[in-house]
């Protein structure tokens, strides 16, 4: 996929299907300045995302979101920017044609958090970039081998621990940033605990770009609409650029 | 990973391996007795020796491997056990282990377990150990793991993750088959005396995660005995399971076809999980094992039977390996005469208010 | 009179002590561990090790008598076996011992403790006991002994007295000791191995009508050990009775001026009687072994310290002993450095909804 | 103590204690015709009682019932009939003066049902009979024994367990009877199941008389006043007399 280059990145994250009127949500991040978003396919068992991202999941499935539904729906929206699928690895093993799926409804990437690097290999080189992610207690080997094996980006988890908004940016962030930038020529995106402004300015000093993905979804679950997410991200956005 | 390289380290090291073995037979009660059975082998017309594991200390297989994993993590510095339980018995086991070695304890369970098994999480407090309830999901074991795993993964410095089963990403499904193994063997140098064949004919433990199965499986497996696994009929991942992903582990669960992982539905609570371990995969794959179900019903019968003819009353879980005997030795499946070596995997305290609504 | 001849014959026979040791290592999970607690120990400045009989089936040391009488009832031809229980723990050893051998079992009950226990009673039913509630007196153990002989004098062609303490007429004192000796007899020998003196410097031992203490003391009576049995402060027949007769046996109760036995109170229903058994009153007598009680509180505090040092949930019996020896490590009674024996009568299971109450 | 020779002996029994007026229903037993009354003395263990006299114990001893205020009151009817006292060992085996006080007090007799005979010779030849009892379970040598060693009377247990009214007079009472009368030159008195005059008639063939106790206790219970427990035992005493 192709990320911009001349400014920072920002990325923001939304579950397929958790409201209805989700697809209009995902055009409004794109209007409000997105350069890619990651869209999480829902799995009944999250265990890497935090409340926030459990309990959209959860209402996803609920509504009976399925995977082919979410893929008929992005296909509409695929296009503008480059979307990546994020979902765990049960949903990925268990379909020979996933990759191809998803690249056929416009997906440009996949991300996996637990799918352990010994086992990426048959997702490499498909249709479809792998993303692959860094976190504070990697070492400096293993982060060798994720600069050198990602796709797309690599995406760096800030703080040990699950998705979700955290007061203040991690101060193991900054290193993580430092170590992978040092490495690695794609783009360092930093994710996980990024809900304010200051903090996604912040954050993006450090790296080539962030994630927002709990402080969107907090947003959604409780009831904002498309105009209201829009002009949270753009907030985001303006932070951002003026650095 | 640090787990794994600590475990191969510590398991490849005697000192280690006899600090356990000592902690076994002093704290837990090993060896513990191979049982004959012997009024209720007289009415199947086969012989049934019990491994009692309901006779450890706590009441369950799982302390076995606890006391290793716990011994393991204090060799590795950590002051903090975190679990996961659905029933109880694995965070009893955990609490205990914690109080022994003056580790703290962090216990999740789901919130409808915590309201069902009152009594254990008691015990649990009793022990020291907090338990923290999950209001995820159905609120029950799976979603007890989800929760468990995530809160270690921010907390791996301080903290080490007590894995009750043959479940979890590497090295947990060898590490707790090896911890358990001690059922196996103890079994095995048992029947030597206990047999004229020295080797049963068949050898049958419940399945759950698998983790009683896998250790007694374990001091069989290179024998001509044939290893049965007993499955729960609405939890049975061997039986009718698909091969997924879930909790870092490739294996077989129960999921719909769009690979959502469905709940799990036993009367026996610690067999109430969607999937196995992939020893059993693997086993049932070679033809090693066979894995069977049986359903509540007949394990509620079983329950009585054994109580009133060899003054057992067996936990849930042990009941359905107990259950397909009995259907096994009435319908042929067990020829006449047939040896067989059943683990009793925990005792039936924490299920007498249950049975008592269904008797 | 019957049953003494018929005692005496068999306990001098080898094949029934051999039958009785067999029984008691496949079924009951004998020997049970000598257990170093380690961290309490460390606390206390003493060196304690517990001998574990919350480790046998069942849960307690009753499963030791009841399995020797059983096999005497066997051995007599008789088919039914009469007990009384307060806690529920002799009902439930003797309805297991009753499953084992094919014998019908009915257990008398007050109807007090019947509502208090009523997992145990629901235990014994599951093993196809009939459990006869009494309605008499206080509607505790007392009155259900009384009960329980009263239907014996009127059934003693076809049934057995199966009595659960040193308590009835003889033989019953002594050879309720004898089939209990087994635990100091092993502990002795477990002593010459885990303490360099080869024997503690006291035995410590919980007493209601002593049976478990009895049979601790009698592995130790010929050495240099100093013998302890703890009573509970409301039930504390050597501590403050007097003498008398209760239910055949002339010993030591609780009674008023004018000879009526008061009912015993304490936290523990299997040390709620109000007398000992008669061979205490001797050792005491003697000056071989001395009596103390500790009180409730310090009991609840003793079971809450184990579980937190040790992982073990002692009965609230057991736990009258270790109360006794961390007061009496802390009051220099004990002096540092003294190695103690302390019989684990049983496991706190039972007591879990009491103890939720009160903590 | 002296029993008539010339007619079959009726003892009849009454708890102390059991209720305020107690003594005016031994009046009235000894004026309807009773040969001589065993007076229960409250034990809080009655374990060879049944539940009528259980109940009644516990009757006597829930009002306040002492031994002292028993003899007391059995004192001031003493001398008509002999007396004979029945309790429990703990009562007799605790105090040294138990049988001079009962004696004091005007009884004749002792009966201790819970004393094993290998424990009696401490309270036998005292200033009070010790009344032995035998059962059918008793063997022949040691019927021998009991016959040599009682006074008074001998005290004939009808069927195995405990006092209580029952339907038919039981086999072995007859048997019992026949083993005791051929070795005995005291009384035999049949106790225990003995409710209907009939029953009283017949079991009075057997023997030299016989026991009452569950079936006055019941009536007592019942709040049958003097007049119509004496009108009960006349009833015995007329069958018996008829024979």
């Amino acid at each position: 996929m192709k990320l911009p280059s001349d400014h920072k990145i920002l990325m923001p994250y939304l579950t397929g299907g958790a409201v209805a009127d989700w697809t209009d949500h995902l055009r409004a991040l794109i209007d409000a300045g997105a350069d890619a978003i990651e869209i999480g396919l829902p799995f009944s068992d999250p265990t890497l995302d935090g409340a926030t991202i459990q309990e959209a999941t959860h209402a996803a499935l609920t509504r009976g979101a399925t995977l082919r539904g979410i893929l008929t729906r992005v296909s509409e929206v695929a296009g503008t920017v480059p979307l990546v699928a994020s979902t765990y690895a049960n949903l990925v093993v268990r379909d020979r044609d996933f990759c191809g799926n998803l690249r056929d409804a416009g997906f440009d990437g996949l991300i996996v958090p637990d799918l352990p690097l010994e086992e990426c290999a048959e997702f490499e080189n498909q249709d479809l970039d792998l993303v692959l992610l860094a976190s504070p207690a990697t070492t400096d080997e293993r982060l060798d081998e994720i600069a050198r094996r990602s796709r797309g980006f690599v995406y760096a988890v800030t703080v040990m621990g699950t998705t979700g908004e955290r007061e203040t940016l991690a101060a193991s962030a900054a290193d993580l940033a430092r170590r992978l930038t040092n490495r690695c020529e794609l783009p360092v995106l930093l994710g996980f605990g990024i809900s304010t402004p200051a903090q996604a300015a912040q954050a993006a000093q450090l790296a080539d770009g962030v994630v927002i993905g709990a402080a969107i979804m907090r947003r959604v679950l409780d009831g904002a609409g498309p105009a209201e997410l829009g002009a949270y991200l753009r907030s985001i956005r303006e932070a951002m650029d003026e650095g | 990973r640090q787990v794994e390289e600590a475990f191969r380290s510590a398991w490849a090291d005697p000192a280690f391996r006899n600090q356990l073995a000592g902690l076994l037979a002093t704290h837990v009660g090993r060896p513990t007795p191979l049982t004959p059975a012997v009024r209720l082998s007289a009415e199947l017309g086969v012989t049934l020796l019990l491994k009692r594991e309901d006779l450890t200390h706590t009441g369950s297989h799982k302390i076995n491997n606890v006391i290793g994993q716990a011994l393991l993590a204090t060799r590795m510095g950590h002051k903090r056990l975190i679990a996961e339980t659905g029933a109880g018995q694995h965070g009893v086991a955990t609490a205990t282990a914690a109080a022994m070695f003056g580790l703290s304890a962090t216990v999740f369970m789901g919130e409808r377990d915590i309201e069902r098994q009152a009594l254990n999480v008691f015990r649990m407090r009793m022990l020291g150990a907090e338990v923290v309830p999950v209001r995820t999901g159905a609120r029950t074991l799976k979603d007890a793991t989800s929760e468990a795993m995530r809160h270690w993964v921010g907390a791996t410095e301080d903290s080490y993750y007590c894995m009750g089963s043959v479940l979890g990403p590497m090295p947990y499904p060898w590490m707790v088959r090896e911890f358990q193994r001690v059922i196996g063997d103890e079994a095995r140098r048992q029947c030597a005396t206990a047999l004229p064949t020295a080797v049963p004919d068949y050898v049958v433990a419940c399945v759950g995660g698998g983790s009683n199965a896998a250790g007694t499986f374990a001091g069989f497996v290179d024998t001509t005995a044939k290893l049965v696994g007993v499955e729960a009929e609405g939890g049975a991942g061997a039986s009718r399971g698909t091969l997924g992903v879930l909790h870092g582990v490739r294996s077989m669960f129960l999921q719909d076809d769009d690979g959502q992982v469905l709940e799990a539905h036993s009367i026996a609570a610690g067999l109430d999980y969607p999937g196995i371990g992939p020893e059993h995969v693997h086993l049932r794959d070679l033809g090693r094992a066979r894995y069977v179900t049986v359903d509540d019903a007949e394990v509620v019968e079983a329950v009585v039977r054994l109580a009133r003819t060899e003054g057992i009353v067996a936990a849930l879980e042990s009941a359905h390996a107990v259950a397909w005997v009995i259907r096994a030795a009435a319908d042929g499946t067990l020829p006449a005469g047939s040896t067989v070596v059943l683990t009793l995997s925990g005792r039936g305290d924490k299920d007498i208010s249950a049975l008592k609504e269904l008797l």
